[in-house]
């Protein structure tokens, strides 16, 4: 496909946030942070176990509460809504559990009243009994499918190649994606060496700042519904379903989000807040506590056992994955993530032989979703690990190793889908060169050790999604652009506006971007998987492009010569007399995509590639454990910079995201309990945990196909900074581990292991 | 029992201005700000005094609105994010944020501007460890610290070139 | 967090007779950082709460006694000791101590009587002032009395006081050639709760100790002195085969709990290498302040 | 958390073993149980309040005995759901009963666990609460049994 090059000027510019102002001063709006006159609130009840058949619910005492509305359950939200069951890839999650629980925090009741405290107080009052079922919480048990978590799947049909599922019995597998390339046994059999590895990733949360919130006003003849919601077009389907309503019926306005991280897809507390609206016929919002976002969506813990085989060269022949992904009660977006990722959990090696098969499993824990890289930081975890394991122990340089078997452009990836504008070398090279990989490096003696690693990842882009935009001028040539991608930090609403002004030749500053709002602003898919960029950036620039034509058509019919450079105004005013009428240009876009077939293969799998690395250099104290990154790099494809400052702040505070799931943080659970459902024991990388030196780098590509040579970027630093790290630990102190997180204690344990001096279990 | 629920008057100065709010006594700051004066700059993440998002100024030094309760307020003098601005001027520091690019979601960004303007009143030329030390209690998940260091060095000096010129 | 009686008494006696000793509910609150944290999490549900934030000025006060003992009134928030001349000039390892005490808000909040008074072992706070010797002065219906800071404090949450008895004053009696440091050892992101916290306090004369006070916390369930380390390490010459010994009785000795920030065992592990670095660092020899 | 260990008493094991399975006096064994209703001769519910400091942990707790084998054993789980808090005390005790001559040895064993929002709060603290419960656990039975049982003076 060919794209635009005009020059208008604003593509390639390092333009501050355009609601950089609301921001600093305290005036940007947030749904949590949102009144509506007349507005209820809702506090929710929920589980304390993680599997059980619910006997009673006592709200009487709740009743009691001066100042309490009404105490609901879903006996009563049946009564407005007869089949409340939501999400995006299964019907499965009820809006309050119905008959079971299915995990601990699964909302059970709600109290409504005007005054938050007075809500919350009540809520404490209420009590219930269960019935306690057998658990189960680990991925790879739930598979052997001895205790179920639902009775039957129930997939939504939102997704085509789900339906295959529906009305399935006795399994906890919500998806099992399968690939095979070539013959994996024969690989295997001709291999002169081979390598098998498992490796485990824990529970992690989103923690957007700005939590969980929905704020719902139904009337019979329409419902507004306001959120913190990635996806505003998702959740105005899913509410006309629930309510067997068209959707324009449906109006979802979504303000600036604190945070979405992907946790805020498709639709949370959405569903709950319109429920309680119905029953209460007035306002109610539903916003969340720290506390609540535990028990509300999180990443998917993950194992990953993965076998290469080599020949004598050292080229990988043949490799077997096999993922389980802990998906928990509730399907959400986990059966996608586990197709998706599945398309390149073998890495971004040029392998003859593979053989992929991904499970998403149900078990009884809080449910997983998307989390910044859909999967893929996960997968990369264990394959980049797995790399270095193997060229440490085939004596390899792990950079050589690396570029021995890499993919490279115009040779068909694990799908057969030939890979192309995909700068992997050169992502690795750069991140090498930066790392001055060549030179001798010390690795220091005594106490502190110091080692350096690398890892380079691939990822295919969600696809088929589409976008719709509508740029609008009006009589005076100011512009406005309605799109639907929600700006929760990525800086979207910057880079459209760029995209806008290159166009038609507008300062970026200049063009306003209309406020999400389904009532005004057209169909998208959701803002996720870094796929914005990519798609409603086509959208875009289509309207513009179209609009760009409409006043090339204004010009002609008004008597303008062509390049006169008349302004917008005076060709309004020619046309209609008097500062009047509009121009407005549409665009839709949606790129070309081939569904893998039973073998997962498709010679289109994805509109683009997604590439990036890390490369660290640690120091390690080998009597604590402690590790000291002090040195981060990420490197990354991402096509032309749009804006070159947000995509560095977008590449940094990705990489030290993924720093913190890399090196502490974790749900601990105890029998399906959250233990640390507070900042207070759930900690986050603060300023001390930034490295000493960080450096990030767009590397100089272009992306054929991409609006103006871009493409999304993300998620793309959250890839490499796991095995970078685990490599150069491998590297400092030659121990090994093989489960994230990779905390102090890990660290030393793994180290006195070695040293045949082990730790005691206490 | 006595009535717990009953309200008391406390009377203070917000942004400059002498106020008197009716709080309960198991009222926050955070909670008095956005009911009472419908001021949202300080918010409530994670409630425990962590974050940060809730910082607020109480006789020029900063603290967080979520662990304090609202009738401590009487007598003091109260400054919010929203007080930092002059109309179309923006403070040193939130022009230098702009600058740094030093957010992305933005939710965080009020208690860190607070936080660095504390921090420049009681040290006008703060090293990078200062700066860390200073604004260690706050968190931003989006995680653009590099960028909020930065940005509080530009910030100490556009103060300085603003008194010195 | 419930409704609760605040009243707001000017005068030590009356904070003092508005406590009930006999109602656990009534608690008098002073920064209340700690105290808010605990109503927030619904485990302390108070009736009544007793704001000492206007009694009078000597509660807020730093000066030096004529014994030559450095006197901080229980009401000065944390930010005034860390900004304190007197501090720095007395007890240096307080003001260094501070820069990753909790957080800026929490200091400029909390006050030194509340944080003694609120008994959780993982403050940076006892650990330091009990290696300091510092005592508290306590105010209660019957009168005045002290205690030693390591007396005071009994277990997780638990202190020497009663119900309806106040810490007024906080004694650090003069160094001489005492030198002292603290390390606080997080296990997770750099601003956590410390895993542990030693402190140590030396006198040494050519490279023998003279006198020593080792102290571990947060790995604990109170701040503790590790008696048998002590003294083994006074009269001993510090080098590594010494410190090796130190260590191993400080890991003997110390009562070590499991959390979430660690296993026992290696909590242990920590305290032994640290034991051995705090005592290093102690020595005027280590080039760190003192 | 893990509590166990045994005490000797002065009494025949059968008497012992009859004075622990009544439920009321095992139950006042127990520091901080009150409010204790049989629902059948094996199910009881209860209120357990724990204080720790000023601090203050209450469950609604529910008992269930899940093996009584006379003159030898008795196991019990106990749930407690603290109010209006996402999360549960989980306890299984086991009492041994061994013969000694004319004494009984008492051989305890709890299991506990806090988790939820409190399991990072409570537990540390129930840890070390926990050795004062056992004092107060054993000084119950001594007396009890120090004139032969409860209830042997008649």
């Amino acid at each position: 496909m060919a794209t635009t090059t005009v020059s208008g000027g604003q593509v390639g510019r390092s333009l501050p946030r355009l609601e950089a102002r609301e921001k600093v001063t305290g005036r940007a709006e947030y749904t949590h942070l949102m009144q509506v006159p007349g507005m209820l609130q809702g506090k929710i009840f929920r589980s304390t176990v993680a599997h059980g058949r619910v006997k009673s619910i006592d709200t009487s005492e709740a009743r009691k509460v001066s100042g309490v509305f009404g105490v609901y359950t879903s006996d009563d939200v049946r009564k407005v809504i007869p089949q409340p069951y939501y999400g995006p890839a299964f019907h499965d999650q009820p809006i309050l559990a119905i008959a079971k629980v299915h995990f601990v925090g699964e909302p059970v009741a709600v109290v409504l009243a005007a005054d938050p405290l007075i809500a919350e107080q009540a809520m404490q009052l209420i009590t219930a009994e269960y019935e306690e079922l057998p658990a189960v919480f680990d991925e790879v048990e739930a598979a052997e499918n001895k205790v179920l978590v639902h009775a039957e799947l129930k997939p939504a049909g939102t997704f085509a190649d789900l339906k295959h599922l529906k009305g399935r019995k006795g399994t906890n597998i919500a998806l099992d994606f399968r690939l095979r390339r070539g013959d994996v046994d024969k690989g295997f059999a001709a291999a002169t060496h081979v390598f098998e590895h498992t490796f485990r990733t824990q529970k992690v949360l989103h923690l957007a700042l700005e939590p969980y919130a929905s704020i719902a006003d139904y009337r019979d003849d329409g419902v507004t519904i306001t959120s913190s919601a990635q996806g505003p077009s998702f959740v105005r389907t899913e509410i006309a379903r629930l309510l067997d309503w068209p959707e324009n019926r449906v109006r979802i306005k979504v303000p600036y989000l604190g945070g979405g991280f992907g946790g805020k897809l498709y639709i949370k507390m959405e569903a709950l807040a319109l429920a309680m609206s119905m029953l209460a016929r007035q306002p109610v919002k539903i916003a969340l506590t720290m506390e609540e976002q535990f028990y509300t969506i999180t990443k998917h813990p993950s194992t990953f056992r993965i076998k290469s085989g080599l020949d004598s060269s050292g080229r990988i022949v043949a490799r077997k994955c096999e993922i389980w992904w802990n998906g928990g009660a509730y399907a959400d977006v986990g059966p996608r993530v586990t197709q998706k990722s599945g398309f390149t959990a073998s890495g971004p090696y040029d392998i003859d032989n593979v053989s992929i098969d991904s499970y998403a499993l149900y078990t009884n824990l809080t449910p997983a979703g998307a989390l910044r890289g859909f999967g893929i930081p996960q997968l990369v975890w264990a394959y980049e690990s797995h790399t270095d394991m193997i060229a440490r122990a085939l004596n390899r340089d792990p950079l050589e190793f690396r570029k021995q078997n890499l993919l490279r452009d115009g040779r068909p990836q694990a799908t057969g889908t030939i890979l192309k504008d995909a700068a992997i070398e050169k992502v690795l090279d750069r991140i090498a060169e930066r790392l001055n990989w060549k030179a001798p490096f010390d690795r220091g003696k005594g106490v502190l050790r110091r080692g350096r690693g690398l890892a380079v990842a691939l990822k295919a882009v969600i696809s088929p999604t589409t976008s719709v935009a509508i740029v609008n001028i009006a009589a005076d040539g100011s512009t406005t652009l309605y799109c639907g991608t929600v700006d929760m930090g990525q800086g979207s609403d910057t880079a459209m506006a760029q995209m806008v002004g290159e166009v038609l030749n507008m300062p970026a500053e200049s063009i306003r971007i209309v406020p999400r709002d389904t009532d005004v602003t057209p169909y998208d898919m959701g803002t996720l998987g870094s796929r914005s960029l990519f798609h409603m950036g086509h959208a875009v620039r289509l309207a513009a492009e179209e609009a760009r034509a409409k006043i090339a058509a204004l010009r002609r019919e008004v008597g303008e010569p062509e390049g006169s450079n008349v302004p917008l105004g005076d060709l309004f005013r020619k046309k209609y007399g008097m500062q009047a009428g509009n121009i407005v240009g549409t665009g839709t876009y949606k790129p070309d995509y081939i569904s893998p077939d039973a073998d997962g293969m498709t010679t289109n799998a994805t509109p683009f590639w997604m590439v990036a690395g890390s490369g660290v250099e640690i120091e390690v104290d080998t009597e604590t454990g402690h590790v000291r990154i002090t040195r981060l790099i990420n490197v990354a494809d991402v096509g032309k910079p749009i804006n070159p400052k947000i995509v560095e702040t977008q590449l940094s505070g990705g990489s030290l995201m993924q720093l913190g799931f890399s090196m502490f943080e974790k749900m601990h659970l105890d029998g399906g309990q959250v233990t640390n459902a507070s900042l207070a024991d759930y900690k986050i990388p603060g300023i001390h945990d930034v490295p000493t030196v960080m450096e990030n780098e767009a590397v100089d590509t272009y992306q054929s196909n991409g609006p103006f040579g871009a493409k999304g970027v993300g998620e793309l630093a959250t890839f490499g900074v796991s095995p970078a790290i685990a490599n150069a630990i491998d590297d400092a102190i030659g121990v090994r581990l093989t489960e994230l997180p990779l905390t102090a204690e890990a660290v030393l344990r793994a180290l006195r292991i070695k040293d045949s001096r082990p730790l005691g279990d206490e | 029992m006595n009535d717990m629920s009953v309200t008391r008057t406390i009377n203070f100065t917000l942004n400059g201005r002498p106020v008197s709010a009716e709080v309960k006594s198991n009222h926050n700051v955070v909670e008095m700000l956005q009911t009472q004066f419908a001021l949202f700059g300080a918010r409530e993440s994670c409630g425990q005094g962590l974050c940060g998002c809730c910082t607020v100024l109480m006789d020029g030094k900063p603290v967080s609105g979520c662990l304090t309760l609202a009738v401590f307020l009487d007598g003091t003098g109260l400054v919010t994010v929203e007080h930092l601005a002059a109309p179309g001027k923006l403070d040193p520091v939130q022009q230098a944020f702009i600058e740094c690019g030093a957010f992305q979601c933005g939710f965080c960004t009020p208690g860190f501007v607070l936080m660095a303007k504390a921090l420049l009143s009681q040290n006008s030329d703060p090293d990078d460890e200062q700066i860390r030390d200073y604004l260690s209690g706050n968190l931003c998940r989006c995680a653009a610290y590099p960028e909020i260091v930065n940005a509080v060095k530009m910030a100490a000096l556009k103060s300085k070139a603003g008194s010195t010129g | 967090m419930t409704p609760f009686d605040l009243v707001q008494p000017a005068s030590l006696k009356e904070a003092i007779a508005l406590i009930d000793p006999e109602d656990p509910d009534v608690r008098a609150i002073a920064g209340g950082t700690g105290l808010m944290l605990m109503m927030k999490a619904g485990v302390f549900r108070p009736t009544r709460l007793v704001s000492l934030r206007k009694l009078g000025d000597s509660f807020f006060r730093i000066a030096m006694a004529a014994s030559g003992d450095l006197t901080i009134g229980a009401m000065t928030p944390l930010s005034a000791i860390e900004q304190s001349s007197e501090v720095l000039r007395h007890a240096p390892v307080i003001v260094r101590t501070m820069t990753r005490l909790s957080n800026v808000r929490v200091r400029n909040v909390a006050t030194v009587g509340g944080a003694l008074a609120h008994g959780d072992p993982h403050m940076d706070l006892p650990p330091v002032l009990i290696a300091l010797g510092a005592s508290v002065a306590i105010a209660g219906a019957s009168g005045e009395r002290t205690m030693a800071v390591e007396d005071l404090l009994t277990g997780y949450y638990e202190t020497a006081l009663a119900r309806n008895e106040l810490i007024t004053e906080l004694r650090i009696p003069a160094q001489g050639t005492m030198r002292t440091v603290y390390f606080k050892i997080t296990a997770g992101s750099a601003d956590d709760w410390p895993a542990l916290g030693v402190a140590v306090a030396l006198a040494s004369q050519g490279g023998t100790v003279t006198s020593a006070r080792m102290v571990v916390s947060a790995a604990t369930a109170k701040a503790t002195r590790l008696i048998s380390a002590e003294q083994m390490l006074i009269g001993a010459n510090v080098n590594d085969k010494t410190l090796e010994i130190v260590a191993e009785a400080a890991a003997d000795e110390a009562d070590i709990i499991a959390d979430l920030r660690g296993s026992a065992s290696y909590k242990r592990e920590l305290l032994r290498v640290y034991a051995a670095r705090a005592v290093r660092a102690a020595m005027p020899t280590s080039g760190a302040p003192n | 958390m893990n509590i166990a260990g045994e005490i000797q008493v002065s009494a025949a094991r059968e008497a012992v073993y009859k004075a622990l399975s009544d439920a009321p006096f095992f139950a006042s064994c127990i520091e901080g149980v009150s409010d204790l209703k049989e629902i059948d001769p094996t199910h009881y519910t209860a209120v357990l309040e724990t204080r720790i400091a000023y601090l203050h942990f209450k469950f609604k707790a529910n008992v269930e005995i899940t093996e009584l084998s006379p003159p030898e054993k008795i196991e019990a789980k106990v749930e407690g759901m603290p109010l209006g808090i996402v999360g549960r005390l989980t306890a299984t005790a086991t009492t041994q009963l061994v013969e000694s001559g004319s004494q009984t040895i008492i051989r305890y064993s709890i299991d506990a666990t806090l988790t939820g929002k409190l399991g990072s709060m409570g537990e540390p603290v129930l840890k070390s609460k926990a050795k004062q419960m056992e004092k107060y656990f054993t000084a119950r039975l001594f007396a009890a049994f120090a004139g032969g049982g409860p209830g042997s003076e008649t």
